[in-house]
C-alpha cells in the first residue's frame, strides 16, 4: 500500500515535471517577446538588454527552467545586489508581468474564488446527480425515470455560457430570485457571499449532475444484473437492503472516482464559468493572463490546474483501493 | 483604464521630448483672483455623509510619483496638490496654479520656469509644505526601477547634467536643475529645451511636495502624506480605502478642491457587470456611490431606453479619446490608394459597432473640436463627415482605377478589446465594398501599442491600425507632434506616429511650427498641418471623439464630468440627505 | 465431463443486429434526423445570401437604433421578413445568415477535429495495446501527461503560441491560422480519450484464441494488429467517436467563447454568443439563438451515441 | 412420505426480441423430506431457470412465470416478494454455480453469512457472526475465525463453493437448490464438496435440489432424477432406473457418452448427433426427435405430437415421454445400448 502510495506519487511527479518543462517552453516560441513588451516603445537595445537581464531571460534556457524550478523549490532573488532587488520566497513563479505582483500572491487572491464555486457546486451535482440516477435505476422505464434521463441527458447537452446567461436573464433580471452573481470573501460578508454564488452553484451542480445521473443509473443497473445481487436475493433480503446496501457499494466506486476527477478540474479552475459570471477565480485569472501575455501567470495558473489534476488522480486511485478489497489486497 | 494606455504614455512624453521646441510663449501677467481659494460653492450642495466609491480593480499606484491612471490623477487630488492643476467648474475645464501661486515664468522663452509658490500650505500633520519639498518630490521620481510607472516628464524635460539617478540610488547626488529662492517663496526649472507647455506638464504628480523624511520609498504608496481636504485613514490594498477630514488644509489656500462629505470610502474588486448592475438599479450602498472606472457599457442601450428615470445620474460627456485608423505610409505608398481607404470608410457602421450616437460623435480631425484655436471642420474625401458619415465607395473605386498596379490586400490591425473587434469589422466591410481585400490581425490587448508601433525588419507591419489616443492637455501640442511627427520615430520603431508619417514638405512644416512662440499661434500652426496631413497625405482617417457614459447613485450631487482627465470627477461632490 | 454446448438462439451476425436495433429506434431515426438538418444547412449554406440578397458578414445600420446604444430596431431582436432571425447589436449583421454559416464554421472544425483525434486515438490505442511492454509505457504516460494538462486553459495559452509559429512558417494571417490551430488543438487533447478505451479493448482481445491462432499461423504483428484486431474493434470505436463528436463541438464552441477561436468577421457559434454576452439583457434573442442551436445539435448527437451505444452492445443499459 | 417441495406444470416464457423463448414449458416434479432430487440436461434445457423459478427470483424480471410451485404450503409463484423473502433462505437456499460472482466482491464472507442468518434470525451483529464461525467450521473452513475477515477473491474456488454452502446452510433450510455447484471445480475438488453436501445433509435433514449436466453427479448424490431437454421433461425415476434402464433414446445417448474408466474427455461431444433446438422454433412433435436416431422405429409419426410423460410397464415411479413402443425400447436397449454400458 504505502509502495504503491511512494509509487504514483513518483509519478505524479515525472508528470508534473513533464507539464512545467512544455508549459515552460511557451516562453520561448512566444509570439511576443517578453522583453520586447516590457521594453515598450522607447526600447532602446541597451535597456532591452537590461530588461533580459532583469527578467533573466539572457541566460542559457536550460538554467532559467533550473531556476524556475529551484524558485518553486527554494525560492529566488531577482536582480540580487541591486537597489532594487526583489526576494521571492518559495514557492516563487516569479512576478505578472502585468502588474509586477507575486504571481503566487495572485493565485492566492484568486483561489477562494474558486474554491467557493468548486464547494457549493460539487455538493449539488452529487447530490441531485446520485438521487436521480438511483431512483431512475430503481423506478427503471416509469415516467420518473424517463423524466430524470431526459433531464440528464438535456444536462450534458447544455452549455454553461448558455444556461447561465438564461438562467441569470430569468432568475437575476426578470424574476429578481437570485441576486446577481458575484465573488465576495466570505469572512467579510459571508451572506452576500452566499447570494453571489448561488447561480453559479445551480447552474454548475444542475450541468454537472447529468454525467452523475446518467452514470449512476448505468452504474446501479449493471450491478444489480451481477450474480451476487441474486444472491443477496436468494438470501431473503429486503429489496430496501440488496438495493441501498449491496447494489449502491458496488455501484459507488467508479462514481467517486469520476468526482474526484471532475473537482481536480474544477479546482484548478472553472473557466468558463467564472468568465460567464465574472467570477475572479483561477480561471479568471488564467484567461486575463492570456488575453495579456502574462507569461508567469499563464504558467502558474496552468501548473497549479496541473497540480490539482495530478492530485486527483492520486487520491483517486488510493480512494479505489480503500473502496475495491481486490485491488487493495492485490 | 489609464488616461491612455501605459505604453501610450510615455510615448506621448518622448515624443514631445523629440520635438525640440525652442521658444516659448511670453510668460502670463497678472494673478486672476480666480487663482487664491476657495473654490466657488457648488450649488445645492451639503456637507455631511460619506461618499462610496466602487472599483472594478485597486489603484495601480498613489504615490504621486507612480500614478498616471486617469480615475486615479482626478481621485487623488482629494490629497495630493501639485504644482498646477485643472480645475472644472460648471463644465468649464481650465489650468489654475496649485502649490504654486502663478502659472509659471520664462525669462527665455520656455527654458526657465519659474513659480511663485502659496505660501505657508500644510500637509495634515501640520507642517509646513516647502520648496525643497517640490523639488524632492521631483527628484524620487528619477528612481524609476524602484518607483515604477507615473510621466517620464520630468526625466524628458529637466536638464541633467550630474546624472542624477535618484535620491535613493544616489543619496548625495543633487538635481541641480531645480532650484529655490532663498526666501523658499518660488521654484525655478531649468529645461533642456525649451517646453512652451511646461505649466501643464506640472500638473503631473512628479510635480508634487514630498517630504523627505516621510518618504517610504515604495510603501509611500500605500501612504502618501496628504496636503489635500482628505487623508487616509485606512487602505488595504485591493479592498478598501477610508478618507477622512484633513483638518490642516485651508480651503482659502485652493482654487480647486472642495470638502463636501465627511468622510470617503472606496472599495475594491467588483465585476464589471456585477458593479454596472448595482449603479444601475441604484440598490443599497450604491445609493451614495460612483464608480471611477466602470462604464455603463451592458445596460447603456437600457439606460437609454428609460434614460428618463436616470437622466439625473446618468452622465454623458466627450473623453479625451480619438478614435482612428492610422494608414500606415511605409506600406502603403500609393496616395491613391491611402485616399481611397480613407473614402472607403464608412463612420456610420464604425459609431454603430462602437455603440452609436452615444458611443462618440463622428470627428474629421485628430482634434476635438473643443480646442477651438487647432480644430480645423475640413471635409474628409469631399463630404463634412457629420452630416455624411457614410462610405464613399464609389469615389474610392475611383481612386483605386488611378493606380491599378499599386497593392491593394492591406492587413488591418486590431486589438482584441471591447467594442474594437466590431469596429474592425465594419472598417473590413467598407474595405472590401471598395475593392480591398483585407486579412485581420487580431492582437492581444498586451503590448499592443508596442506591436502596431514595430518597424523592425522582418516583423510583418499592418498597412491600416485601429486605434486612439487622449490628450496629455487640451492644446494641438498634446496631440499632432506626437501622433504625425516623423521625427519621433526610430528606426525599430514608429513610437505613437502609427502612421509612420515622414513627407519632407510635413516635416519642414513641423520645424516651422517649433518656432512658435504663442500657444494660440501654435494651436493654429499644428492644426493646419493636421489638416494638411488628412487632407492632402490622407496618412490618418479619423473617426470619431469619444463619449464616456458613467451613472452614479441617487443621492449623490455635485459629480461632474472632469474636463482635465476626461473622467467623473468626485472632487466636488456631495451626499444629499 | 462435458455434455454438447448449447448453439447460438440465432446466428445473425453483431453488425445485423445492431442495424436492426437501430431501425428500430425512434429516438435514433429523429436524432439522426436533426444531425442531417444541421449539416445540411451548413453544406447549403452559400445559397442563403441569394434567396436573402445580403451576406453574413454585410453590415445594415438601416435596421439599428443609433441613438439607443445602436440596438435592433423591432421587437425581438429585429426579427422580420428580411431578417429571420432579427440581426446583431451594433453592427446589423442578419443573425439567420450568421446562424447558418456559424454551423458549417463550428461542424466543419468539430468534424475534422474528430477524425484527426479518431486516427491518432486508434493508432496509438492499437500500437500501445497489442505491443504492451516500453511501448505501451511511454505512451501511456504520454496519454497521462496529456490528460493532466488543464486542457481549456492550457488550450488557451497555446493557441497565441502555435498562431505565431504557423504565421512564421508563412501561412495568411487571421483564420488562415486560427482555424488550423483550434483542430490541432482540439483534436491533441481528444485523442488519448479514444486511445485508452482502445488500449482496453486490444488488450483484452490480444489473448483471445483467434488472435494466439493467427500468431500460431506466423501472421506478421502488423497483420495482426490491423487484419485480425482492428475489425474486431470498430464497435466499442464507432460509440467513442459518435460521443466525441459533441464534445468537440462545444469544445469548438467554447474556444472561441474565450477568445481563442475563429476571427471577426467568420460566423461562428462560439462567437455568436461571446457577442451576445453583453446584450443578453436587452436583447436576449441573440443570445438564445446560437444557445439554443448548440443545444440541440449537441443533444442531437448524444442521443444518436447513445443509440448506436446500445445498439451495438446490449449489454448496456436501455 | 410429504413433499417439501411440489412444482406442477411450471412454465417460465421469455419475450425476447426474436420471440418468444419457451424456456421451461410445463414441468411438473416433488420433492420428499431428506430426499434428493437431480434435474439434468444440457445447457439451455431450462433447469436453471426451473431453479430460479423456485427460488421466484424471476419476479421483477421479463419472465412469465406460470404454473405452481408449492413449499411450505406457500405458493412462490403467486406470493408477493414479502412473502417470499421470509421462505428464501429460511424454507429454501440456493447454491450457485459460479461462486466467485455468486459472493459480493465487497463484503467479509464472514459478514455474508452472519447477514444471511441475520434476515430471519432477530440476533445481534455478534451473535450472527458466532453462527457464521461455525457454519464456516461446518463446511470444513480451517481456522474460520481469522477466514471470517477475507473477501471472497481470496479463496480458492472449492474453499470458496464451501463457503456459498455454509451461507446457504446457515438457517438450515428444508431444501437447498444446488446449481451446478461442481461445475466450476477440478475433479477431486468436486468430490469433496459433494461429499460435504451429503453429510450435511444427513446432518440437516434438508431436501436438496440438485442441478447438473453431469450423470456422475447425479449418480454420487440423487436418490430421484428428472432428465430435461428444450424445456421439457422427458424421463424421470430413480437414480437406479435411470442410470442402469434408461427408457429414452436421449438418456441412451448420454449414458453411452460417457467415457468408461477415463476421465473428462471433449472428444465423445459428437456422441449425440446435432445440437439442441432453438426455444423459439421448436420442432413440432418431439422436440428430440430431429436428433434421434430411432425415430423411423418407431409407428408413430415422432413429428405429429410430444409424447406424453407415461409411466413404464407397471412401475408408476418410471415415467418417460417417447413415441417409440416400450417393446421397441427394450428390444433397442438389450441390442445397441447395453453392450456399450
Amino acid at each position: 500500500m504505502l509502495a504503491y502510495l511512494v509509487r504514483r506519487l513518483i509519478g505524479g511527479a515525472t508528470v508534473m515535471v513533464l507539464v512545467s518543462i512544455f508549459v515552460f517552453g511557451l516562453f520561448f516560441v512566444l509570439p511576443a517577446d517578453p522583453a520586447r513588451l516590457a521594453c515598450g516603445k522607447s526600447c532602446t537595445p541597451e535597456l532591452m538588454a537590461e530588461i533580459r537581464h532583469t527578467l533573466e531571460l539572457d541566460i542559457p534556457l536550460p538554467a532559467q527552467y533550473f531556476r524556475f524550478v529551484k524558485g518553486i523549490v527554494s525560492g529566488r532573488t531577482y536582480l540580487a545586489g541591486s537597489e532594487a532587488q526583489l526576494d521571492c520566497a518559495a514557492p516563487c513563479l516569479g512576478y505578472s508581468y502585468q502588474t509586477d505582483e507575486l504571481v503566487t500572491n495572485l493565485l492566492k487572491d484568486r483561489a477562494p474564488a474558486t474554491l467557493s464555486i468548486a464547494f457549493g457546486a460539487s455538493i449539488l451535482w452529487l447530490l441531485i446527480g446520485l438521487s436521480s440516477g438511483i431512483v431512475s435505476a430503481l423506478r427503471r422505464a416509469t415516467w420518473i425515470d424517463k423524466f430524470s434521463q431526459g433531464a440528464a441527458l438535456a444536462g450534458a447537452s447544455l452549455q454553461i455560457y448558455f444556461v447561465g446567461l438564461v438562467l441569470q436573464f430569468f432568475l437575476v433580471d426578470k424574476l429578481g430570485w437570485l441576486s446577481s452573481p458575484g465573488y465576495v470573501s466570505p469572512n467579510d460578508y459571508p451572506m452576500e457571499w452566499a447570494q453571489g454564488m448561488i447561480l453559479p452553484w445551480l447552474t454548475l451542480g444542475f450541468l454537472l449532475s447529468a454525467i452523475y445521473a446518467r452514470l449512476t443509473r448505468a452504474g446501479m443497473i449493471e450491478v444489480m444484473s451481477e450474480d451476487y445481487i441474486r444472491t443477496a436475493r436468494a438470501k431473503g433480503l429486503t429489496s430496501r437492503s440488496v438495493n441501498f446496501k449491496h447494489v449502491m457499494r458496488a455501484a459507488i466506486t467508479p462514481i467517486i472516482t469520476v468526482f474526484g476527477l471532475d473537482l481536480g478540474q474544477l479546482l484548478g479552475g472553472a473557466v468558463i464559468t467564472e468568465y460567464v459570471f465574472n467570477i475572479p477565480g483561477l480561471g479568471k485569472l488564467a484567461t486575463e493572463a492570456v488575453s495579456n501575455v502574462d507569461l508567469p501567470v499563464i504558467v502558474g495558473t496552468v501548473l497549479v490546474a496541473a497540480v490539482f489534476i495530478v492530485m486527483a488522480n492520486i487520491v483517486v486511485d488510493l480512494v479505489y483501493m480503500i473502496l475495491d478489497p481486490k485491488v487493495r489486497l492485490a | 483604464m489609464s488616461l491612455r494606455n501605459k505604453f501610450l504614455a510615455s510615448v506621448g512624453a518622448l515624443a514631445l521630448g523629440a520635438t525640440a521646441m525652442s521658444i516659448a510663449p511670453t510668460a502670463q501677467a497678472a494673478t486672476p483672483a480666480s487663482w487664491s481659494g476657495p473654490a466657488p460653492a457648488v450649488k445645492g450642495a451639503v456637507t455631511g455623509g460619506t461618499l462610496t466609491i466602487l472599483n472594478q480593480g485597486d489603484f495601480e499606484h498613489i504615490d504621486p510619483a507612480r500614478n498616471y491612471v486617469g480615475g486615479t490623477l482626478d481621485f487623488y487630488r482629494f490629497f495630493i496638490r501639485t504644482l498646477t492643476q485643472y480645475r472644472t467648474i460648471n463644465g468649464k475645464t481650465e489650468l489654475v496654479p496649485d502649490v504654486a501661486a502663478d502659472l509659471g515664468t520664462t525669462p527665455d522663452n520656455g527654458k526657465t520656469w519659474t513659480f511663485k509658490l502659496r505660501p505657508n500650505l500644510k500637509y495634515e500633520d501640520g507642517s509646513i509644505i516647502t520648496c525643497q519639498d517640490l523639488k524632492y518630490g521631483t527628484m524620487r521620481s528619477y528612481n524609476d526601477e524602484i518607483l515604477d510607472g507615473g510621466t517620464t516628464y520630468a526625466e524628458d524635460f529637466l536638464q541633467n547634467e550630474t546624472g542624477f539617478k535618484g535620491p535613493y540610488t544616489d543619496p548625495t547626488g543633487d538635481l541641480t536643475s531645480i532650484t529655490c529662492s532663498p526666501k523658499g517663496d518660488a521654484i525655478t526649472y531649468k529645461l533642456a529645451y525649451a517646453v512652451p507647455y511646461f505649466a501643464y506638464v506640472t500638473t503631473f504628480g512628479s510635480f508634487s511636495p514630498v517630504p523627505k523624511a516621510k518618504d517610504t520609498k515604495q510603501n509611500y504608496d500605500l501612504r502618501p502624506v496628504s496636503s489635500g481636504p482628505y487623508k487616509i485613514e485606512s487602505y488595504n490594498r485591493g479592498k478598501n480605502m477610508t478618507l477622512i477630514r484633513n483638518k490642516n488644509w485651508n480651503p482659502k489656500s485652493d482654487p480647486l478642491r472642495w470638502n463636501y462629505p465627511d468622510k470617503i470610502v472606496v472599495k475594491f474588486g467588483y465585476e464589471q457587470n456585477a458593479l454596472e448592475n448595482m449603479l444601475f438599479s441604484d440598490s443599497g450602498e450604491a445609493k451614495r456611490a460612483m464608480s471611477l472606472d466602470t462604464q455603463m457599457v451592458t445596460n447603456l442601450a437600457e439606460a437609454l431606453t428609460y434614460s428618463p428615470l436616470f437622466k439625473d445620474r446618468l452622465y454623458a460627456f466627450d473623453s479625451p479619446y480619438a478614435r482612428y485608423l492610422a494608414i500606415n505610409m511605409d506600406t502603403v505608398k500609393d496616395i491613391n490608394v491611402r485616399k481611397a481607404i480613407q473614402c472607403a470608410v464608412n463612420l456610420e457602421t464604425v459609431l454603430l459597432a462602437a455603440g452609436g450616437t452615444n458611443a462618440g460623435m463622428y470627428a474629421n480631425s485628430l482634434i476635438p473640436t473643443s480646442l477651438k484655436n487647432a480644430y480645423r471642420n475640413f471635409n474628409v474625401c469631399g463630404r463634412d463627415v457629420h452630416t455624411s458619415p457614410t462610405g464613399q465607395t464609389d469615389a474610392a473605386k475611383a481612386l483605386l482605377a488611378k493606380s491599378p498596379t499599386a497593392k491593394k490586400d492591406l492587413i488591418l490591425a486590431y486589438r482584441d478589446k471591447g467594442t474594437e473587434p466590431a469596429r474592425a469589422a465594419a472598417v473590413q466591410q467598407a474595405l472590401i465594398a471598395a475593392g480591398f481585400k483585407v486579412t485581420m490581425m487580431k492582437l492581444p490587448r498586451a503590448g499592443y501599442y508596442t506591436r502596431i508601433g514595430q518597424r523592425d525588419v522582418g516583423v510583418v507591419q499592418p498597412d491600416v491600425i485601429q486605434t486612439s489616443w487622449g490628450f496629455d492637455w487640451a492644446a494641438a501640442s498634446g496631440i499632432v507632434p506626437a501622433l504625425l511627427d516623423g521625427r519621433t520615430m526610430s528606426p525599430t520603431d514608429s513610437h505613437s506616429n502609427y502612421s509612420r508619417q515622414n513627407e519632407p514638405s510635413m516635416q519642414s512644416l513641423f520645424e516651422k511650427a517649433d518656432m512658435i512662440t504663442d500657444p494660440v499661434k501654435s494651436d493654429k500652426a499644428l492644426g493646419d498641418l493636421e489638416q494638411k496631413i488628412v487632407v492632402d497625405f490622407a496618412g490618418v482617417v479619423p473617426m470619431y471623439i469619444e463619449a464616456s457614459t458613467f451613472m452614479t447613485g441617487s443621492k449623490l450631487g455635485g459629480v461632474q464630468a472632469d474636463g482635465g482627465y476626461g473622467t467623473l470627477s468626485p472632487l466636488a461632490a456631495f451626499v444629499r440627505k | 465431463m462435458k455434455l454438447i454446448e448449447a448453439a447460438p438462439i440465432t446466428g445473425r451476425s453483431p453488425a445485423a443486429i445492431a442495424w436492426s436495433h437501430l431501425k428500430s429506434d425512434r429516438t435514433a431515426w429523429v436524432s439522426s434526423f436533426f444531425v442531417f438538418i444541421f449539416l445540411f444547412i451548413g453544406v447549403i449554406a452559400p445559397i442563403f445570401p441569394r434567396i436573402l440578397h445580403t451576406t453574413p458578414d454585410a453590415f445594415h445600420p438601416e435596421t439599428l437604433d443609433a441613438d439607443m446604444g445602436a440596438m435592433p430596431i423591432g421587437s425581438f431582436g429585429g426579427i422580420s421578413m428580411q431578417h429571420w432571425f432579427g440581426v446583431e447589436p451594433r453592427t446589423g449583421r442578419d443573425i439567420f445568415l450568421r446562424f447558418v454559416f456559424g454551423a458549417r464554421t463550428s461542424l466543419s472544425i468539430a468534424l475534422i477535429a474528430t477524425v484527426i483525434a479518431t486516427i491518432i486515438g486508434v493508432s496509438i490505442g492499437l500500437i500501445s495495446g497489442f505491443f504492451g511492454g516500453k511501448v505501451d509505457q511511454v505512451l501511456s504516460r504520454l496519454m497521462e501527461i496529456i490528460l493532466a494538462f488543464p486542457s481549456i486553459l492550457f488550450a488557451l495559452a497555446i493557441t497565441p503560441v502555435l498562431e505565431s509559429v504557423l504565421t512564421r512558417a508563412g501561412l495568411p494571417d487571421g483564420n488562415g491560422v486560427r482555424i488550423p490551430v483550434m483542430i490541432f488543438v482540439i483534436s491533441t487533447f481528444g485523442w488519448p480519450y479514444i486511445a485508452r478505451i482502445v488500449r482496453g479493448q486490444v488488450i483484452s482481445l490480444r489473448e483471445r484464441e483467434f488472435i494466439e491462432a493467427a500468431r500460431a499461423l506466423g501472421a506478421s504483428r502488423w497483420h495482426l494488429v490491423f487484419r485480425e484486431i482492428l475489425p474486431n474493434l470498430w464497435a466499442p470505436i464507432l460509440v467513442t467517436v459518435a460521443l466525441n463528436i459533441p464534445t468537440f463541438i462545444t469544445t469548438e464552441a467554447a474556444l472561441t467563447f474565450l477568445g481563442a477561436g475563429v476571427i471577426e468577421p467568420t460566423s461562428d457559434w462560439g462567437a455568436m454568443l461571446l457577442a451576445s454576452v453583453p446584450f443578453y439583457r436587452v436583447d436576449p434573442m441573440y443570445t438564445f439563438i446560437p444557445g439554443f442551436a448548440l443545444f440541440i445539435l449537441v443533444l442531437a448527437f448524444n442521443l444518436l451515441g447513445d443509440s448506436v451505444r446500445d445498439a451495438l452492445d446490449p449489454k448496456s443499459s436501455r | 412420505m410429504t413433499a417439501i417441495l411440489q412444482v406442477k406444470d411450471l412454465k417460465v416464457h421469455f419475450q425476447t426480441d426474436d420471440g418468444l423463448v419457451k424456456a421451461v414449458d410445463g414441468v411438473s416434479f416433488e420433492i420428499e423430506a431428506g430426499k434428493t432430487l437431480g434435474i439434468v440436461g444440457e445447457s439451455g434445457s431450462g433447469k436453471s431457470v426451473t431453479s430460479l423459478a423456485i427460488m421466484g427470483l424471476h419476479k421483477g424480471s421479463r419472465a412469465a412465470v406460470s404454473g405452481e410451485i408449492l413449499i411450505d404450503g406457500v405458493d412462490v409463484n403467486q406470493a408477493t416478494e414479502a412473502e417470499v423473502n421470509k421462505l428464501r433462505g429460511k424454507s429454501m437456499a440456493m447454491i450457485f454455480q459460479d461462486s466467485l460472482a455468486a459472493l459480493h466482491p465487497f463484503f467479509k464472507v464472514g459478514d455474508q453469512i452472519a447477514e444471511a442468518y441475520q434476515v430471519h434470525n432477530k440476533v445481534s451483529k455478534k451473535a450472527a457472526q458466532q453462527v457464521a464461525v461455525e457454519m464456516l467450521g461446518r463446511v470444513g473452513i480451517p481456522n474460520p475465525t481469522q477466514r471470517m475477515e477475507d473477501f471472497p477473491h481470496q479463496f480458492s474456488g472449492g474453499m470458496r463453493q464451501r463457503v456459498m454452502i455454509a451461507m446457504s446452510l446457515s438457517c438450515n433450510p428444508k431444501l437447498l437448490i444446488a446449481d451446478e455447484p461442481t461445475t466450476a471445480l477440478d475433479v477431486t475438488v468436486q468430490a469433496q464438496i459433494l461429499d460435504l453436501l451429503r453429510d450435511l445433509q444427513r446432518e440437516f435433514g434438508s431436501s436438496i435440489l440438485m442441478i447438473t449436466h453431469d450423470l456422475g453427479v447425479v449418480a454420487e448424490i440423487a436418490d430421484d432424477v428428472l432428465l430435461m431437454y428444450a424445456g421439457k421433461a422427458i424421463e424421470r425415476g430413480t437414480v437406479r432406473e435411470l442410470l442402469k434402464t434408461p427408457e429414452h433414446p436421449y438418456a441412451w445417448g448420454l449414458l453411452t457418452s460417457i467415457p468408461k474408466l477415463t476421465g473428462a474427455t471433449d472428444s465423445e461431444l459428437l456422441a449425440i448427433p446435432g445440437t439442441p433446438p432453438s426455444l423459439i422454433t421448436l420442432p413440432s412433435g418431439c422436440s428430440f426427435s430431429p436428433r434421434c436416431s430411432y425415430k423411423n422405429r418407431s409407428k408413430v409419426d415422432c413429428e405429429s405430437a410430444m409424447p406424453e410423460l407415461a409411466g413404464v410397464k407397471s412401475n408408476s415411479s418410471h415415467l418417460v415421454s417417447c413415441h417409440l413402443s416400450e417393446t421397441d425400447r427394450v428390444a433397442i436397449f438389450k441390442s445397441e445400448i447395453a453392450p456399450k454400458l
